[in-house]
């Protein structure tokens, strides 16, 4: 049975299961990493995982968008890289802009998917069309805000398919910058390696909201 | 492929305890800071603190390259991983003695983002005064009015022991700061690659390349170059790499080409399996070849410094030298990564 | 097995090549004698000499060990092969300064031969006084009774490094040999493989070993060891290599065994594609238990000082030091192979 | 048709035919020392008689002494090794032995493997059992005297098999020195390296002699 808003708790659960996929997932995204970078993007993000759930295990009862900062902040002390800048402040920036919300439903995805974009692209300077995480990241984002109006499994879903989508996009592209913008021509063919990380994130949570 | 088999422990700790042994290395010379970080014990008061670092798995840099006249402090991220901004905070208090930290380290998009929030964390929290220097010595990365988009490679162990020597005596940060400056832009370098290195964490390779190809221009995790060649020999090789390096010294506005009566410094690196015998072979035609030009060669380095595991592979690193920097060469300085004696080779 | 690709040119002159190059690493500060030797530039008059020499193909060592305040020449074989009787008697000639000359190499039976004809043509045509120490730093080839089969491994760095020392204060040759013999004496070593070197002529690897399994013992070339373990961890590894040389020195009667308070220095040396990385987690378990003992590390050296081209694997040797060998340790020195600042790590 | 002795001219093309057998064994030379040692014999031995046949182009008219020592010093400055002292002794101390003899027939070829096998044992202080080239030679310098009054034909068929039966005794021996003896019992079953070099060259001079 699809959820129409998520508590605390359940936000707490989601993140859970979101790491969880995220760690089972370490060869898609390490083998994705091979291709267009050094290889350790599924082991950074198994890494920063691993140390979110273990600091979830100590949030219980925290308002939601404290559950989603934590994440963020387990990630960016844990991993290092590129992706624990970058992930740690998609969660950090997104569970910052949600405030004292304690319900989880389309307005409040839009306002969390939307400072993570925001916050990514600030801090790591990547715009869309660069073959970053952001080229799953903005689109979903963008989604967000158009459907924030719809219930929060319509919603989720249209973002879902938005940040999977982007993530495909993202093969077509020509990297310009990061490990992979010397390849040039040759980055065309594989999609991102973070971007399939925000594919598999936002898609794990709409398979929470959807039950 | 197969498996790379290592003699690790737990594979997901490999970079925390090659640290714990660096500690060792050290014999007291150095502290375990933090998390995973390194700092030398006796730091002057008030000196302009010099801090390096980036991900392990490259080992002896960059958290070896802490030592008498060289870095005052490391911090060290996990395997090919950028230290998360909290070791870099930690590392940054510990070198601090009150007239500012600068931080020299390669140009990749996770050190930069990592490194800015750790120096923001450490302005904003700690009123410790941070500037950063990037290096970006890897020619083949990005052309010259894009140095923003090149990568730091072999380069780094020049550029830091000369900004270590000139933190010895620089009086304020921004003087370090114009010598770290000086060195990354007289300091370029040219890598290749044979086969890849592996992640311990996974066993896999962390990129693919033809048994028979050589990859010109590659980057020290693997990262792409300019192309695919055959594989062929050290005399034929040498000169590619060398006029690669040539041809950027002369279409670059910011420094003048090399010309006759020039004085270098030149160093082979290894990036890990490729022997000492190779490096000497190569280092052999390119000294010819540096001669021929009419390049005086001040010093010489070579070894594998700057590794990526069993990674096959070298680079050459050209230092332009002048008056200042043969100054700050000739200081003699010690580090599990690179020692010397005061002066230099022939000197 | 597949043939290792190697960055050379001609896979038969690949020791001349080398040599080649080396003397231009040291830019100056060494000379190329004869065939394949080199001899330091500025010998004063009147030094008793010290020359090393064996196979090339173990680079750095042992050519690299040529420098200030280390051996003043090097007689170089080709790959894995001692230096001829003439190499050596040219690299004997280039390093006299008629108060003798002393060998210091690795026991080996082709290195004790052609050393001997070389020593025979040397006080025979020229009348320049030799004498010969053997470095069997390898417990695991002999038994302590019969030293005399026993191989020198990458002991031979810190036996050189003290020689080198030595042989600035030394009056006559009496002197230095002793002081090497002291050195040796005091330098106990095992080394481990998991995987072959290959040899550049031929591409093929020196010896055979299942994937799944480590020689416990093994010798420089891959000569065989003690006995094949199952593959282990660092820290399985770690105190059954340090056994083996806590054990030699307990069954010696030629030297006290170790004992709570004596200083040792420890050096872990990579045979080749192993990385610094895994020395350094060896390293960390290996202080642990030589603290344990109540040992302490006087000093530390660790990196790939003695290789076997891209054979994967590791040695430990501990020298025991008392305060002659300290103050030679102490004493800085510069070279390809191994420099350092006077003093130690710590101290 | 066989020979009943050889000129000077015939011993120096004899030389010729045993470097160019052993260059042509190199891969196998290599394989034995790879069993036993470092897998470098046949390189060494190749390298070694390069150098053999080069000296051996600037001897034409020379005592047939001094090509069995122009050999042997070609070795031994060109080798190094082990087998550089104990194959430049083997060839240099056979060929002094000979003084200024001018023709090659079985006593010679007693004089000259006697004088070899005595001065490799002396330069390297192996012993017959030892397991190495001297359980090759020493057991043709020993049938070599024992049929020293018979035709050259008859002789060397005699010693190169006794070289042969020696280099295939030396399987079944327990190595005693060198890089093989810490093998201990596991360096049974191979011949040793340095004798099947012993026993391809007094074979090959056996193939010379018969025709
Ligand atoms: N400047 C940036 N902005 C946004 N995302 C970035 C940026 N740089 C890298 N990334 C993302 O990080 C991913 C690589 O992460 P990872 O492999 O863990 O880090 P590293 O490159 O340090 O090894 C890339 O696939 C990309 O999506
Ligand atoms: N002391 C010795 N006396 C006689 N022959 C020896 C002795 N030591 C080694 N050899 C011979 O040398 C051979 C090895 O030769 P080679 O592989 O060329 O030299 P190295 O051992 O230096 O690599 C052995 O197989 C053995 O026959
Ligand atoms: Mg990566
Ligand atoms: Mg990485
Ligand atoms: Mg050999
Ligand atoms: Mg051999």
């Amino acid at each position: 049975m699809p959820k129409e808003t998520l508590n605390a708790a359940e936000v707490r659960e989601m993140l859970i299961q979101v790491a969880d996929k995220i760690i089972e997932s370490e060869p898609i995204l390490s083998e994705a990493d091979r291709k267009l970078g050094d290889g350790d993007h599924g082991i950074g993000m198994e890494r920063g995982m691993n140390a979110a759930k273990a600091k979830l295990d100590t949030t219980e009862g925290e308002p939601l968008g404290k559950q989603f900062m934590s994440v963020g902040m387990a990630m960016m002390s844990s991993m290092g890289g590129a992706s624990g800048a970058v992930f740690g402040t998609l969660f950090r920036n997104g569970g910052k802009a949600l405030g004292d919300a304690d319900s989880f439903g389309a307005p409040e995805l839009a306002t969390f998917l939307t400072a993570a974009a925001d916050g990514v692209m600030t801090r790591g300077g990547a715009k869309p069309g660069d073959k970053t995480m952001v080229d799953a990241l903005k689109p979903a984002a963008d989604k967000a805000e158009e459907v924030k109006d719809a219930s929060l499994p319509d919603a989720i879903q249209a973002v879902a398919e938005a940040a999977e989508a982007g993530k495909d996009a993202s093969s077509a592209m020509r990297a310009t910058m990061g490990r992979a913008h010397t390849l040039g021509d040759r980055s065309i063919g594989h999609p991102d390696a973070g971007a399939v990380s925000v594919s598999i994130i936002i898609g794990t949570m709409r398979d929470y909201v959807m039950g | 492929m197969s498996s790379i088999r290592k003699l690790i422990n737990d594979p997901l700790k490999v970079a925390d305890e090659l640290v714990e042994g660096l500690v060792e290395a050290y014999n007291g010379e150095c502290v375990h800071v933090g998390q995973r970080s390194l700092a030398l014990k006796n730091i002057p008061d008030n000196k302009v603190a010099l801090l390096v670092g980036g991900g392990s798995g490259h080992e002896p840099i960059y958290h070896g390259l802490v030592g008498r006249n060289l870095a005052d402090g490391a911090a060290c991220g996990d395997i090919f991983a950028a230290p998360p901004p909290d070791i870099v905070l930690e590392a940054t208090q510990a070198v601090n003695r009150g007239n500012g930290v600068l931080y020299l380290y390669g140009n990749y998009a996770g050190d930069v983002m990592n490194f800015d929030m750790g120096a923001e964390l450490a302005e904003d929290d700690e009123g410790i005064d941070v500037r950063t220097v990037l290096i970006w010595d890897d020619v083949c990365s990005a052309p010259p009015t894009q140095k923003h988009k090149r990568r730091g490679i072999a380069g780094l162990v020049p550029i830091v022991k000369l900004a270590g020597a000139a933190s010895q005596e620089a009086k304020t940060l921004n003087e370090l700061e114009a010598a770290a400056k000086k060195a990354v832009l007289h300091t370029r370098s040219v890598g290749v690659s044979m086969s890849p290195g592996s992640i311990p964490a996974t066993g896999k390779p962390t990129f693919e390349i033809d048994e028979d190809k050589i990859g010109l221009g590659m980057g020290i995790h693997g990262e792409p170059g300019v192309s695919e060649i055959p594989m062929t020999t050290a005399d034929e090789l040498t000169p590619m790499m060398l006029d690669l390096i040539f041809k950027d010294f002369e279409d670059d506005e910011e420094i003048e080409a090399l010309k006759e009566g020039d004085e270098v410094l030149f160093f082979v690196n290894s990036l890990g399996s490729t022997t000492m015998m190779e490096c000497l072979i190569a280092l052999r035609k390119a000294k010819e070849l540096l001669t021929a030009k009419g390049l005086k060669v001040y010093d010489v380095m070579v070894g594998p410094l700057v590794t990526c595991q069993e990674m096959a592979g070298i680079s050459f690193s050209i230092t332009k030298m002048d008056d200042e920097l043969k100054r700050y060469w000739d200081a003699p300085c010690q580090s599990v990564c690179f020692s010397k004696m005061e002066g230099r080779y022939g000197g």
